[in-house]
């Protein structure tokens, strides 16, 4: 049944449609939503960003991440200080922030690179807890606190405030980043993540450079990783360590796997489901925890390739 | 109230040992102490997990939750025998083999439904399951105890051994001289007995072990079960020695003990008791430095899992891979 | 002399796997390596391609020092290969298969990919060309669009080699190509060697069990034996040779079948 | 049995959530209870819930607020700021009128910004971190002491044991790592030594912090973080051969703490918010608080069971549940005695008397020490 509905939607044509038409509900969406749910979809929207740059590196690639949350911190915290300690303005303190994240990812996956795939999953988990460490215990980021009063942005005398506005630049920039993440699949690079995952000696030996394609992988999935960091902090306005734990990032994981690894509806989807269940599920209280590492369990020994997985002829 | 909690604060030592009160004889044998302690923990837990990878090159993530079940385990025996025999030494031993081997038989049914059928998946497929039963583990006792701590009661008191200001617990010298024991007794079983020898076989080649008529899967579920079983003994003594229980204990120690197999070299059984020693000392010793703050001792454990991780992979005691293709 | 080998020493854990080979292959030459089971040629192909690094000796491509670099820097300088059991990217098409090759070759980034770039359209186009052009050149292009572990093993091989040639080498290695092909396909093989030589002006050196096919195609042939190089020489020479007759000798199996 | 029927009603709130309007019913006020009735903290919380249920209970009982029945929902923190935050929104878009609770700081803070933007009144129960005052946008009001009230009094007390050289031991959250500062400041603008340690939550061997206490020979040692892992901490620095004073803050009142540190909390002082069983007020209280729930009111209880009475007090005083004027209401609490003592807010919205007294560990249960 639900692979037939898959195959429906195998066509790139019903695809597009498809697409275009959630878009325009999702877009529409805040006219009969609640703040409530307002507030929880715009979570969803971030997951979407933030998993979609995860399965960059797990899904494309084949590297596990487990402290991807560094990179999302890394974003976060970037604003946070250069807004809160040096009043910078905003917009201007985005690129800095995305360079800070492209060196993160650089710095963590640089000297790992070359470890086998479950020793690379145990530093990450280490990167992601010293990153986390760090904020806690550093005076810049503030402590255990956090940065708060980080200042609403001004979009050319539009103060984006509401949780309506960050609801429609959440969506805005999960829209990108589903573009981007089409691009970078159907391209060289994207190509070349693949190809390395497969097999790695048979990618060499066609001159591809393992570490840098590798390495890439990471920038880019922390780059989206930032992205999503810095429209948090400006959302919540405060940002803390907790906000970065091991459990966050256990949580994009989910949804890549949940999804499927590698293909973009199938993580969008995972993602939807890993921040709209437990809502839905709100009083369950911990058992929901459990239903989700339960279903993750049955899927892997089930159906490893997720609830929308890549399809191939 | 136990005896020797109300003494008068005893006399101080002046000043003089570079700001330290404490004379630095003290303050080193005390550090030695301490690490032992934390070193069984971690060597008692790291020879699970390099066992575990000898012989299906797994990295088991749960392996940490794994102990975490046998400290519950071990005090719901704890509490079942206490009726009769007492919460004292005798009703610990009990309830640390009790624990021992209910949760042994949980590796040995993780291994078969959750590794076995991955075995021939992807690597990254294995680690994601790995993850997802340490979660479901984690999840599980979360769902039980409600996130709350377990106030693990026992009858051991406080009491120990004082030399000025060292100080050793009767509990500390039990436990470690309990680990030593346990260690000797693998040690003993992994080179004089026929299982001990077929694992080691087959952690070098499965297929020739195959060839050669071992049964490999019973071997591999061996293994789950010991190495399981030492975790739940670690369990049941941190929970006795430390007083409490709860669901997420088995994460950060869990990682740490990994930490030390891969310091003695991941794989090798002589090589994870080293390590988990060198890792308590490292830790012990490390926190004792004035300018790493203890707020920095878990970075200072993660910096070195990542240092050794990259610079020296196989540890001190591993055998290098075989070169690539 | 196109690649040029001198002296390489190569040790595995106190066992000498390679002792001292000299060897050379001509630009646009067809060359073959023989010799018995474990005597040492995949380690020679591996050694040459980067992926072993051996203790001493000199290698040269075109002038270049290529000892111990990387296997991917060795395919930019110009040495394609392929392997002794088929390692195509089974999960993706024949095409996608084809188009690895072109990586070394071209250079768009993750930047250029989100933005769709002028330069970043051209290559691709650039890299679907190619691609086509080996599939055409080696007769897969029908199944351009099909898993490569959807196709029958003799039509992997020429993917494989599609792939290689993808990467627009001066020298191809080719490591047991006939191994598990039909008589038919054999003959098509030694067509296609010919003419990648004649047609691209490619120099193909062939490591093959199937002495007949070797015979055949290869204008030079290296012996190699317990890691030593023990006689080269035109097919006519080699076949005579007292030194090779004896390390054939010594293995009683298939390959006397000269 | 409950929980399933709740979790059916919310699936059909969020159901009427997309469908847009939620609006509250005339004949009801509804207050959002914001505790964190899961996770670590959960026995706190679901005390506190309990408290504030038996609160309003007792105003139906008398005819309800404005002529309304009070209807309580819970927005569950979880102790955790993101988790909070979905609470708080989720609170708000049921059209809740105002908000009581807020126990862990680094929970509570996020939260403030969602009530601020809706004007909502927020009687902050427990949350007592000095953080929280300069990110308060003028509608929430705190009727717990803040952690300035408590380094103070901590601070006398160690002065007045003749204490020389501290060690102050934190939990790197937010709640604990500000009271330990502010304690620390403090202590050392008296001229006095201050040795700072920080554990990790999570983390079983304090044995480092142990070696570190007795190395540097303190004379009394303050935990500022919460019962669960002080009572590890208490155990070790016991087992450890600690024998001068140990002294704890509000999060670790709980008489759990004795159950886990077992007798090595004999002797162990605690600065408390004004718990229950010390409030000559309050044994009305108690009594129906037991008849009720079959358990003794935890230590946060009465506090969130004032904080109810005196949200309804601001919306009775206003006339109306306009959350402006209910806002402006509370701030003019003239310091009337309430269970937990006299209520009256300084210019911060902070309470103006500080509340804390201190007890002391007896036979395994805490026993009132001095005021």
């Amino acid at each position: 049944m639900i692979d037939r509905l898959y195959a429906y939607f195998d066509s790139p044509r019903r695809q597009t449609i498809l697409l275009i038409a959630i878009v325009v509900l999702m877009a529409l969406a805040p006219l009969v939503m609640g703040r409530y749910m307002t507030t929880i979809m715009t979570n969803a929207l971030l997951y979407v960003v933030l998993a979609l740059g995860l399965n960059v590196v797990v899904g494309y690639a084949g590297l596990l991440d487990l402290g991807y949350a560094a990179f999302f911190a890394v974003g976060a915290y970037s604003i946070g200080i250069l807004t809160v300690q040096f009043d910078w303005n905003f917009w201007l303190a985005i690129p800095p922030a995305l360079v800070a994240a492209c060196i993160a990812g650089v710095i963590i996956g640089g000297p790992t690179l070359r470890l086998r795939s479950d020793y690379l999953a145990i530093v990450t988990l280490g990167f992601g807890e010293i990153v986390r460490f760090g904020a806690r215990n550093l005076e810049i980021t503030g402590r255990a606190t956090g940065l708060s009063n980080i200042p609403e942005p001004n979009f050319f005398g539009y103060v984006i405030s509401s949780y309506v506005d960050f609801y429609y630049i959440f969506l805005l920039l999960a829209i990108v980043a589903v573009i981007a993440s089409h691009r970078l699949y159907h391209s060289r690079l994207g190509r070349a993540w693949l190809y390395v995952r497969h097999d790695e000696d048979a990618a060499e030996a066609m001159g591809i450079n393992r570490v840098r394609v590798k390495l890439a992988a990471y920038v880019t999935g922390s780059v989206f990783g930032a992205f999503g960091g810095i429209f948090f902090a400006a959302n919540l306005g405060a940002i803390s360590p907790e906000s970065f734990s091991f459990e966050q990032s256990v949580l994009v994981l989910m949804a890549v796997i949940l999804g499927g690894m590698g293909k973009i509806p199938g993580v969008i989807l995972g993602a939807f489901i890993i921040i709209l269940g437990p809502e839905l599920l709100r009083n369950l209280g911990e058992l929901r925890l459990l239903l989700f590492a339960v279903v993750m369990l049955l899927i892997m020994l089930l159906r490893p390739s997720g609830i929308w997985p890549e399809r191939r002829h | 109230m136990p005896a020797g909690l109300t003494a008068p604060a005893p006399v101080r030592f002046n000043a003089g040992y570079g700001g330290l009160g404490m004379p630095a004889l003290e303050t080193f044998l005390q550090a030695i102490v301490n690490g032992l302690v934390l070193g069984s923990f971690y060597a008692l837990i790291a020879l699970g997990y390099t066992m575990i990878f000898g012989v299906i090159k797994l990295l088991n993530f749960a392996h940490g939750d794994v102990y975490m079940v046998g400290a519950f385990v071990g005090f719901g025996a704890l509490s079942l025998v206490s009726g009769v025999v007492g919460a004292g030494w005798t009703g610990l031993f009990i309830a640390i083999l009790i624990s021992m081997v209910a949760v042994g038989f949980l590796g040995v049914i993780i291994q078969r439904v959750a590794y076995q059928p991955m075995l021939s998946a992807p690597r990254l497929s294995i680690l994601i399951t790995a993850l997802a039963v340490s979660l479901v583990l984690q999840n599980g006792a979360l769902s039980l105890t409600h996130g709350k701590y377990t106030a693990f009661r026992t009858d051991l008191g406080f009491g120990g051994f004082e030399f000025g200001r060292l100080f050793i617990s009767h509990q500390a010298m039990v436990l470690v001289a309990t680990a030593a024991v346990l260690m000797i007794a693998l040690e003993f079983f992994v080179s004089r007995t026929m299982y001990g020898r077929a694992m080691r076989a087959v952690s070098i080649d499965k297929d020739m072990c195959r060839l050669m008529g071992i049964n490999v899967n019973r071997v591999v579920a061996i293994t789950f079960l010991i190495g399981s079983a030492l975790a739940a003994a670690a369990g049941t003594m941190a929970g006795a020695y430390y007083g409490s229980i709860w669901y997420f204990m088995g994460f950060l120690i869990g990682l740490k003990a990994f930490t030390a197999a891969v310091i003695g070299g991941i794989g090798s059984i002589t090589g994870a008791m080293l390590g988990g020693l060198i890792l308590g000392m490292l830790e012990s010793f490390g926190t004792q430095i004035p300018w790493i703050g203890s707020e920095w001792k878990d970075v200072f454990t993660f910096a070195i899992l990542i240092l050794v991780l990259v610079f020296k992979p196989t540890g001190l005691l591993g055998k290098s891979e075989v070169e690539r293709m | 002399m196109l690649l040029d080998l001198e002296q390489v020493t190569l040790r595995f854990a106190g066992n000498t796997v390679l002792d001292k080979v000299d060897f050379g292959v001509e630009a646009g030459s067809l060359a073959s390596l023989i010799g018995p089971n474990g005597a040492g040629k995949t380690s020679l192909f591996n050694s040459i391609t980067g992926f072993y690094r051996p203790q001493e000796g000199r290698i040269e491509f075109n002038g270049e020092r290529i000892l111990r670099r990387k296997p991917h820097k060795v395919t930019q300088f110009g040495i394609a290969r392929t392997f002794q059991n088929v390692r195509l990217f089974r999960e993706m098409s024949v095409m996608e298969n084809v188009m690895a090759g072109m990586h070394c070759r071209t250079r768009a980034g993750a930047f250029g990919a989100v933005f769709r770039t002028p330069g970043q359209r051209a290559e691709e186009q650039y890299i679907a060309e190619v691609a086509h052009d080996c599939m055409k050149f080696v007769g897969v292009d029908e199944y351009a669009d099909r898993l490569a572990t959807n196709l029958a093993y003799g039509y992997q091989r020429l993917v494989e080699i599609a792939r290689a040639l993808a990467t627009q080498p001066q020298l191809i290695l080719l490591d047991e190509p006939a191994a598990g092909l039909n008589g038919t396909e054999k003959a098509a093989l030694v067509e296609l060697i010919r003419r990648i030589r004649d047609e691209r002006n490619v120099a193909v050196l062939l490591i093959e069990h199937d002495m007949g096919l070797v015979m055949q195609v290869s204008e030079h042939i290296h012996v190699l034996d317990y890691g030593r190089i023990i006689a080269k020489g035109t097919a006519e020479q080699v076949k005579n040779d007292p030194k090779v007759i004896e390390a054939y000798l010594g293995q009683e199996d298939e390959e006397m079948a000269l | 049995m409950k929980n399933g029927m709740t979790a059916l009603a919310s699936a059909v709130a969020l159901g009427l959530g997309l469908s847009g309007a939620v609006q509250a019913q005339s004949d009801r006020i509804l207050i959002g209870v914001q505790v964190p009735t899961t996770g670590s903290e959960a026995t706190y919380g679901q005390d506190m819930y309990n408290a504030a249920e038996l609160a309003a209970e007792e105003l139906n009982a008398e005819g309800g607020v404005l002529g309304m029945d009070i209807e309580l929902i819970n927005g569950d923190s979880a102790c955790d700021p993101q988790q909070s935050v979905n609470a708080a929104g989720n609170l708000v878009s049921r059209g809740v009128q105002g908000i009581v609770g807020g126990y862990c700081s680094g929970a509570t803070m996020p939260t403030l910004k969602v009530y601020g933007d809706e004007g909502l009144p927020f009687v902050i129960t427990a949350s007592n971190s000095t953080q929280l005052i300069p990110a308060n946008p003028g509608n929430a009001f705190m009727i717990n002491s803040t952690g300035a009230d408590q380094s103070k009094k901590a601070v006398d007390f160690f002065e007045s044991q003749g204490v020389e050289r501290l060690a102050i031991i934190d939990q790197g959250d937010s709640y604990s790592q500000d009271l330990a500062d502010l304690t620390a400041d403090r202590w050392e603008s008296m001229g006095h030594e201050v040795v700072r340690e920080t554990v990790n939550k999570g983390e079983q061997d304090f044995s480092a912090v142990v070696s570190n206490v007795r190395s540097n020979d303190v004379d009394a040692v303050f935990w500022t973080a919460y019962y669960a892992d002080g009572g590890l901490l208490i155990r070790q620095l016991r087992q450890g051969g600690y024998r001068d004073t140990i002294a704890v803050g509000d999060g670790s009142n709980s008489p759990q703490l004795f159950e886990i540190a077992g007798g090595a909390a004999e002797g162990v002082y605690a600065f408390s918010n004004p718990t229950a069983e010390f409030l000559p007020a309050a044994a009305s209280f108690i009594e129906n608080y037991r008849a009720e729930y079959d358990q003794d009111p935890g230590p946060y209880a009465p506090l969130n069971y004032d904080g109810l009475k005196l949200l309804a007090w601001a919306m009775e005083k206003a006339g109306t549940t306009d959350p402006a004027a209910v806002v402006e209401a509370l701030g003019t609490a003239d310091g009337e005695s309430w269970l937990t003592g006299p209520i009256s807010f300084t210019d911060e919205n902070t309470l103006a008397r500080s509340n804390f007294i201190i007890l002391e560990g007896e036979d395994g249960a805490w026993t009132y020490f001095e005021n």
